[in-house]
């Protein structure tokens, strides 16, 4: 294994990228992401990978322009964030649709308005029906792993789907933090070239965004959601490969001293970390809580989830994002909905909160936590807002 | 008769037997833009790969599990054709260099109708031809959103009717001109613009060919003729497609290294534009006053376009 | 684990000094972060970056708010900002300035362990610019012990080429020339 | 209705059966789609006029005239739309367009 260097996670998450011998990238700047833009155009610019560097005049093309290349048979990848990821929402669904892989790193931020270029998921969340992979990132380890993993599970022969990898504006992607890369050999050994199942060459003319009359898009849907719903088995197996390789551990759900915890913090990307500083504290006090992390947010690990919060009275589920005038924090929600006919199912307390960039430290998690354990019933409600 | 009439009367024999389009596609009877569309891919040949915008050609030629394409083909959406064909022609060159595909040239092609190009698509267009991609970018012009209902567009003509532009009692359809694409595109540096018209299929082979073997970007603006959108009957298309060049409604040019030249098809003496517009039902509100109003605003782009025939060097000209 | 905070103006490389401390500390074996403070200011507006470095792995990923050192790049800032917000009673203040301990301490109320340094006198003469960033390293090194000397030498290499020798030299002058006033 | 059935026998009867983002496969296989049955007019050719200049050849956007071993250019009325543009472009005034008849 490598050695541990000091390096800002957005720019370990380009040097990840290059490790992979992409093709094409095309990328748009936007705060926070661009320092994962600007490091990629080094890194081409300098010849260390042979690869196209796009530099689009906005992230719809930027998208656009990595179906393209998708579809030509290149391995591509991209990066965005907030308003950038609502500028490609037309061409996100149409992108797993027609079954290209693409790999993005989106750096989360808030979404206007009013303005605010910090940190919170309000820009994933709106995509979340679109068809992609959505997985969260929590330190910047994981982005490099994960960015590495991604372009072999949306390349996969059972996949063949885009990837968004959720790295949290700033708190990650301006980190610098301890990292440790695996080797180009290595990297080769995992992820060998891409092999595309078709693609658009004269040799072979195909057409590729062909539209459905009514009779046939029902069919369609149902094969996107299956190929989606079935990506879970691949991932973890890819998964697993890792954790062989290089002795690091992935799972669509991860959990810190959770067995048999009365109470039970659910939360997504970076704030994982400073919870489990909280659940430390709080155990030491001799409370029973645990940590739940989910790393996977589509397909929705809803088996995983179920047996890690069986037993559990109270989940927390910590959403940075809210469906506005709907029933609460996205997380929460498509939580509720699928433990609703669970006879013992825990209360689940859904706080908003970390919204454009508000920090939440470790005595925010224990405030809310003895709050929540307080609570009769499932509840929904802003944290730390002031009245 | 002579040598040169003789090979004027047969040269659409020499045009490509092979049909890279196949029939069956869904196009209304008497399409200009279909045939259009069918002649610049007998132009084009076989090493090309096609990013095509939403729009009429689309919709009449991919119902799946059908396709008329016989290269290959990708659709995404309306206003990403020049984007996607960027990444195409990005990714065409990277698997190419690295051996990943065989050595030989593949030519990225873009085609989108006046709304994916003029409008809604002008920003990726703009974006690709300003970045110099190895792209050639078609337009194939037929003056308003057909594949919606026949909406006006910024390339529906000065007083045509349409359902967005109506001969209404106060405003008599469109109340502006077309926006000059082939403009924009040589104001980009664009190597090699040309306007053309399938009703001279010789010229659009030549013109396709010249702007195929640009490697860099170029730019096909394609009068598309469009019998159900301008309310007219279907066997005058290719008439229709004669009478806009020889009326001087559309002239034929070409632009390389921002050198205008008419090409040979533009008649000296141009007929009155009333000859091209009493065939469309569009222009049929039009009175003898509004059509001299046309008639002055045709005059006025000629006078335009001529200046710039006779009086602009090209770039590399001394 | 020890939390420190920079105070400095946007374009004097606050960023760039939490960058060589975090990368040193982890080149040396140790835990480390280096962040800025997220924020839009531009050159010249106040600004602050932040380094947590421990023997063991961070976990925690929130801002810092009761440091236990903190960093003054710029003299001006002195009076002009809240420096000494949340430090801790037995914490460190570092202070680029040509004033006197006592002075400092009159201007910010400040009873603690106190360090200063004319550090904008020894970059001007080692490298010809008002820059203090990695001059004021030299200080922090020698005012908290987390690292030693030879430690930044690697990452100012990386950063700064040939430049690397003066920088080197511009600091361990602030690290010989800094002067403790202990806690009053 | 009969164009309709003859389309609809070739659609994937099971969601299983689409080929994965509906790619296509087989270039040109819209040519399944018999389009003949569009026209209310068809095209007869005068082989006394014709000159075999090819020009009908050209101007149809179907691209369903096609030269035969004779030399003659004839369209395919499966797929001919009845749109007369060979009909009214064939300056010899060789083709000429006749109402279908059930």
């Amino acid at each position: 294994m490598g050695k541990r260097i000091g390096m800002e996670v957005g720019i370990a998450a380009a040097e990840a990228v290059a490790l992979c011998n992409i093709d094409v990238a095309a990328v748009y700047p936007i705060t926070p992401q661009s320092h994962i833009a600007e490091h990629m155009a080094d890194i081409i610019h300098d010849g260390r990978i042979d690869a196209e560097f796009i530099t689009v005049e906005s992230e719809h093309s930027s998208i656009s322009a990595c179906a393209g290349a998708s579809a030509a048979g290149a391995r591509v990848y991209t990066a965005t964030s907030s308003q950038g990821l609502m500028l490609m929402h037309e061409i996100l669904p149409i992108v797993s649709a027609m079954r290209l892989p693409v790999v993005m790193g989106n750096a989360n931020r808030a979404i206007s308005g009013p303005l605010n270029i910090w940190n919170d998921h309000t820009d994933i969340m709106p995509q979340r029906d679109s068809g992609w992979i959505c997985m969260f990132a929590e330190n910047g380890q994981e982005v490099i792993d994960m960015t590495i993993q991604s372009f072999k599970i949306a390349e996969h022969p059972d996949v063949m789907l885009p990837i968004v990898l959720n790295i949290d504006g700033f708190q990650l992607t301006h980190m610098i933090e301890p990292l440790e890369f695996p080797s180009q050999a290595q990297v080769n050994k995992f992820l060998p070239p891409r092999k595309p199942f078709v693609a658009l060459h004269p040799d072979n003319p195909i057409s590729m965004g062909c539209f459905n009359m009514p009779d046939i898009f029902a069919e369609s849907m149902k094969v996107k959601e299956t190929a989606l719903r079935n990506s879970k088995k691949t991932i973890m197996k890819i998964w697993k490969e890792w954790g062989k390789m290089f002795g690091r551990h992935y799972k669509p759900v991860e959990t810190y001293k959770a067995k048999g915890a009365k109470t039970l913090i659910l939360t997504m990307g970076s704030m994982g970390e400073t919870a489990s500083v909280a659940v430390d504290e709080m155990r030491k006090k001799g409370a029973s809580v645990g940590l739940v992390k989910m790393r996977l947010w589509r397909p929705l690990p809803i088996e995983e989830l179920r047996a890690t919060i069986k037993g559990a009275k109270t989940l927390i589920v910590m959403d940075r994002a809210i469906s506005f005038g709907g029933a609460g924090g996205p997380v929460a929600t498509d939580i509720k909905s699928y433990l609703y006919q669970d006879m013992s199912r825990p209360k689940v307390v859904n706080y908003i909160m970390g919204l454009g960039g508000r920090d939440v430290a470790v005595d925010d998690f224990i405030a809310m936590t003895e709050k929540a354990t307080k609570k009769k019933e499932d509840t929904f409600e802003f944290y730390g807002v002031r009245e | 008769m002579t040598l040169v009439q003789n090979f004027e009367i047969f040269a659409p024999k020499l045009i490509d037997r092979k049909e890279y389009f196949s029939p069956g596609h869904r196009a209304c009877q008497g399409c200009g833009e279909v045939l259009a569309l069918r002649i610049i891919l007998k132009a084009l040949g076989d090493d090309v790969v096609i990013s095509n915008a939403t729009g009429c050609m689309e919709i009449i030629s991919t119902a799946y599990p059908q396709t008329a394409w016989e290269v290959p083909y990708i659709h995404v959406a309306f206003e990403n054709a020049a984007a996607v064909g960027s990444g195409v022609e990005a990714a065409l060159k990277a698997l190419r260099r690295k051996g990943r595909i065989p050595d030989r040239y593949v030519k990225s092609v873009a085609i989108a109708g006046d709304g994916g190009t003029a409008d809604i698509g002008l920003q990726a267009l703009s974006g690709a031809m300003e970045r110099g991609h190895d792209l050639m970018f078609v337009c194939l012009d037929n003056e308003a959103y057909m594949n919606t209902g026949i909406q006006r567009s910024s390339e529906t003509p000065f007083m045509a009717a349409t359902t967005t532009s109506p001969a209404g009692k106060e405003i008599k359809g469109q109340r502006t001109g077309k926006k000059n694409v082939p403009e924009i595109m040589v104001a980009h540096g664009v190597p090699y613009v040309a306007t053309a018209c399938p009703s001279y299929p010789i010229d659009l082979v030549n013109k396709v060919k010249k702007a195929k073997a640009v490697k860099g970007p170029s730019y096909l603006h394609v009068f598309s003729m469009c019998p159900t959108g301008w309310r007219c009957a279907s066997e005058i298309t290719i008439k229709l497609g004669k009478l806009v060049v020889e009326t001087g409604v559309f002239p034929l040019y070409e632009v390389e290294n921002g050198k205008y030249r008419l090409t040979m098809e533009m008649p000296k003496k141009l007929r009155p534009v009333e000859d091209y517009l009493k065939h469309q039902g569009r222009f049929r509100h039009l009175s003898d006053d509004d059509i001299k109003m046309v008639q002055k605003k045709v005059d006025y782009e000629i006078k335009k376009l001529m200046d710039k025939v006779n009086g602009l060097k090209g770039w590399d000209e001394k | 684990m020890i939390e420190i905070r920079w105070h400095g103006r946007g374009g004097q490389g606050a960023v760039t000094s939490v960058e060589m401390l975090a990368m040193a500390a982890i080149e040396a074996g140790k835990y480390a972060q280096g962040f800025p403070a997220f924020g839009p200011e531009r050159r010249g507006a106040p600004v602050m970056a932040f380094n947590r470095i421990s023997e063991k792995p961070i976990k925690i990923r929130s801002g810092i708010y009761r440091p236990d050192v903190v960093v003054v790049l710029d003299p001006s800032l002195v009076g002009l900002v809240n420096v000494t917000d949340g430090l801790k009673p037995d914490g460190i203040l570092i202070v680029n300035t040509t004033k006197s301990a006592e002075e400092i301490r009159k201007a910010l109320n400040f009873k603690g362990n106190l360090f200063t340094v004319d550090a904008t006198h020894i970059a001007r003469q080692e490298l010809g610019v008002p820059i203090t960033n990695t001059t004021m390293l030299g200080a922090v090194l020698k005012a908290t012990g987390v690292l030693a000397l030879k430690d930044l030498n690697a990452p100012l290499e990386e950063r700064f080429g040939r430049l690397a020798i003066k920088n080197v030299k511009a600091l361990r002058r602030a690290y010989d020339g800094v002067k403790m006033a202990q806690a009053a | 209705m009969k164009k309709k059935k003859a389309a609809s026998k070739k659609w994937p009867e099971k969601w299983q059966e689409i080929n994965p983002g509906c790619m296509v496969f087989l270039p040109g296989n819209a040519a399944a789609y018999k389009t003949g049955s569009w026209k209310a007019q068809k095209p007869i050719l005068d082989k006394q006029k014709c000159i075999k200049c090819g020009l009908c050849y050209i101007f149809c956007p179907e691209g369903c005239i096609q030269e035969d071993k004779e030399g003659y250019f004839i369209a395919d009325l499966d797929y001919c739309k009845g749109c007369g543009i060979c009909a009214h472009e064939c300056w010899p005034e060789a083709i000429a367009m006749e109402e279908e008849v059930e």
